[in-house]
């Protein structure tokens, strides 16, 4: 077993998530379900409380202290957001709720804004619920094709099929995951892109996970469009982010109607704000920015580079502990991965799994994971999914192996 | 180590739900019904066979679950047996208040159905335990099949 | 000058608010811009920061402990807000991002969904951009025509003209506020429900307002529509809320597709949650919705009956101290009115004056208020705005209308 | 009471803002641009008049805004007369970082302007002091109009 984790000062760490020193039914919480949502650090939670303590007010609109403050801390988490991704400028930054909403304003202004019936987007078989079902939506309301490049055995892309698809059919939009949530597959963005582009097709990267484990450069992937939600990454709830290129944005009709995000309003005709303003209809997360803003501020003053470290060799030695465990499959074998481990049991049902798992205070997430397609494509109903943060530790991955050991004797 | 989940997984739940005994189509059957809990995937099916009465008198599922769902399937295709729609109805309420509740309404029928009553500590798994009944409430809404519509 | 001011102890509420006792420039902070977004009370800051410390994970589809909690928590939100507007049923709340969300979201879900070309929306001229765009870009993709009922010269709305409206045209929906964010004028929500209906169409009504300062129950209100903002109400940004008849709820096709959203999910077919779910796309903002619950609370605990009674004696103070400046204009006089007054003053643009009340520690805002449509209807570029909650006090009055005499001579 | 605020309306702004000088359309013109503050609803349109070598010989412009924004408009339609292209965005820009940061470069024509550099302690009103300068600039870039345009 290698043992080469990264020299971050994991107790330091941890403790500045306070919530990993609760314990859940007595025992210490082993918290293994950050894919699904992270814990917040303490910076996070305090820079929430702090404005809503001593300097919050609506922005953009304010002429006194209070607004022109609160505006600058959301304006700085645009800025923060645009460094963190790389992107060429801040105003190609939109906040949305969520990863789901970011893809379904990209469908709804982009798809039936820009596309034409009988072109065709492009997903994967690997793809979450949220970048699937808003181009079914696209499809039936507006006549577009609907794609799926298959992946392979071992669970990557099948990058043969997707350059054929892209070359054989009219495709406008390719969507497709920056890592799989179940699979932990790392895409090659880049390629991806390339491809898409030689053919004359824009490309959609689903970031969700992919910006949790690793540097992202929107500008080297050279993509169109790029989304995360902020939860996942050390965030709150609430706020999500959608990044294209400008001309695209400029291009787009806006998705919603109301404060904000006009340029001049009469009942005849409204003109729209320029970018990104025109995308963010309404009263903003303020607060989930700033949130957002701390998270960012925590991930990069730790780096990216150790973050991915540490997370290859909790991957590495999660693959090996649990590959030891007989009557026990790994789902998805990608060569490059992030920090997600799907599995299933001989002759226990992975909610029966994840129902012990908790009763031994370790949290992981069971069933489909939002991805019932790629279940079908693998054959199987469900996985139970251990997945890992910057705070998670050897000895929590080798207190799930030593579990699910029990849990196997349980159900035998 | 797992000792405070012996009441969600008494031996008849782990037996039931390893080795069931209704899990399978009906040949001939009057009605069938469908449950799904889209945020897990678990998916049952209930076939029901009844008699002239119109009581039940066959019950077989198909069931994508874990072991809960599939015990609570299987005991309940003989809990049932015997009893009209009201009755039914009556009992698929009773079952779905101790599952949530750990209380139990005084029903007879509801005996055979208390190795379950353990779910109600264990909030996320009460669906498991109400998918097949869900299933069931369908098949009593839906309009009776003819047996030539099996297979 | 009247003194029934209610027996709030409002000492001790305004403890509730640090932010209360911040200084700006120097000088104690004086907000009177809560109809923009209303400062938070402890209550609900602490919620947001106990559920980050203590009780956090993402909901609906987690086997484990703190999932199952947290999903307790933002249901229990749902019903809280159920109750705080007198909503029928639990499944018929549907959380948002924002008001303007809630509006957008039956724009494109009952508009485009449900109504056919040729039939009308039918709003006033006193409407927030939010309550306005929307309904333009679904008459521009969807051919449905746009009305709009005038006010009286007091800022009332007009019932004849109302009523004649629904009788001459094919009007599917109405979109009417509940309570002017700039006029303060509370319109008859149950008054326009009878009338919309005895011609056959829906009601929204905005409440974005109206809901902070007095008790609303929908079905008194006979409304088929109401929509609010949680980041007013003393929650949180990044939640708002939609209560629709479960009827609609369950016609009405789905506006964002993702996870949480669906039944089952196939490449060819997807099929939906049902309500509420069908409508919350991804990953909820289930810190906002924690912290909305705590507002609800909160407000509830002081009572709608205190809190409006409160804020009637600060505006008839309001009013009648800001009548005696010459120069100011009081723009609205409509007789049944909320927390919100807005005026304009000879020789000194609605800026300036904001620019020197700042610099009193006064905060107010000023411009159009998201309402170019009212500014042009009432003859004017922009108002100053002061705005009541139920913090405010009777002093703070004073010292607004003390400075406001300041700022004429300054500007004399 | 509002002594700190002196550096915003110094007493040519307050007078500026007023009586502007230039408020007024200009009966022959060459070209014209408008801006627009969304979020508060100012707009400004600027007409412009250029000599023979192409640069600036009059200034006129209509606004809707506060005293900030009347004052930079009057003062900018002074300051820019004999003005070429290339010399008014070396202006404009030189005038928006003395009014976002109030540090001024070296810009002789930037002089008349200082008055407004007391906008840069007031976020939320550079926009008013710029708005001028943004129509200004849309009228260097529309196409020139006829002067049959004007009226
Ligand atoms: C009457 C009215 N409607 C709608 C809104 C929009 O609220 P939000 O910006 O939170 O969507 C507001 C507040 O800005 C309002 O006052
Ligand atoms: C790959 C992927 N895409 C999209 C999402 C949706 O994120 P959210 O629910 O925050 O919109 C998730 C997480 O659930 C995800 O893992």
């Amino acid at each position: 077993m290698k043992d080469n984790f990264s020299p971050l000062d994991l107790l330091a760490l941890r403790a500045d998530f306070p919530i990993l020193s609760e314990t859940v039914r007595g025992k210490p919480l082993v918290f293994l379900d950050s894919a699904a949502s992270a814990q917040k650090p303490r910076a996070v939670i305090e820079a929430m409380r702090d404005a809503m303590e001593h300097q919050y007010a609506n922005i953009h609109r304010g002429l006194h202290w209070m607004s022109e403050r609160t505006t600058e801390a959301y304006e700085n988490a645009r800025d923060l957001t645009a460094i963190l991704i790389g992107a060429p400028s801040r105003d190609e930054i939109v906040f949305t709720r969520n990863s789901t909403e970011a893809i379904n304003l990209v469908a709804h202004s982009y798809g039936r804004g820009m596309m034409h019936r009988g072109q065709a987007v492009l997903i994967s078989e690997m793809e979450h619920h949220a970048n699937i079902v808003p181009w079914q939506m696209l499809r039936d309301a507006h006549g577009i094709e609907l794609l799926v490049c298959p992946i392979t055995d071992d669970g990557d892309l099948d990058y043969v099929a997707y350059e054929r698809l892209l070359a054989s059919h009219r495709v406008g939009l390719v969507a497709i995951t920056h890592m799989s949530n179940v699979l932990g597959t790392y895409t090659n963005g880049a390629r991806l892109a390339a491809i898409a582009h030689a053919h004359g097709a824009k490309i959609l990267l689903d970031g969700s996970q992919a910006v949790v484990h690793r540097a992202v450069d929107v500008a080297a992937l050279d993509a169109d469009f790029y989304v995360f939600t902020g939860h996942k990454l050390y965030g709150p709830t609430g706020i999500g982010v959608l990044w294209a290129r400008a001309e695209l944005l400029d291009a787009m009709p806006p998705f919603m109607g109301g404060g904000d995000m006009i340029g001049s309003v009469s009942f005849e005709r409204s003109t729209w704000a320029r970018i990104p303003h025109k995308f963010e209809a309404g009263t903003p997360a303020i607060l989930e920015a700033i949130g957002l803003a701390a998270a960012i501020r925590y991930v990069k003053a730790i780096g990216f580079d150790e973050i991915g470290a540490h997370e290859q060799a909790l991957v590495d030695h999660a693959l090996a502990r649990l590959s030891d465990i007989e009557g026990l499959t790994i789902i998805g074998r990608a060569q490059d991965r992030g920090g997600v481990v799907s599995f299933t049991m001989r002759g226990a049902h992975a909610h029966d799994v994840a129902t012990l798992l908790d009763r031994a205070g370790i949290a992981v997430r069971a069933g489909h994971h939002c991805a019932e397609p790629l279940m079908r494509r693998l054959g199987i109903d469900s996985t139970a999914r251990a997945s890992f943060a910057l705070y998670t530790t050897k000895e929590e991955i080798d207190f799930l192996a030593d579990t699910l050991l029990r849990v196997r004797e349980f159900f035998a | 180590m797992f000792e405070d989940v012996a009441d969600l997984y008494q031996q008849v739940i782990l037996d039931r739900g390893r080795h069931p005994r209704h899990a399978h189509r009906l040949d001939r059957f009057d009605a069938t019904g469908k449950g799904d809990n889209p945020m897990c995937g678990d998916r049952v099916q209930v076939w029901v066979k009844r008699d002239d009465a119109g009581a039940i008198s066959d019950v077989g599922f198909e069931a994508r679950g874990c072991a809960i769902c599939i015990a609570s399937a299987d005991l309940m295709a003989e809990a049932v047996i015997g009893h009209d729609a009201p009755g039914l109805r009556a009992l698929s309420d009773d079952f779905a208040q101790m599952v949530r509740s750990g209380q139990s309404a005084s029903n007879a029928a509801l005996e055979q159905l208390k190795p379950l009553g353990g779910v109600s500590d264990f909030p996320s798994r009460v669906k498991c335990a109400t998918l097949p009944w869900q299933a069931l409430m369908g098949a009593l809404d839906a309009p009776d099949e003819t047996e030539a519509a099996h297979g």
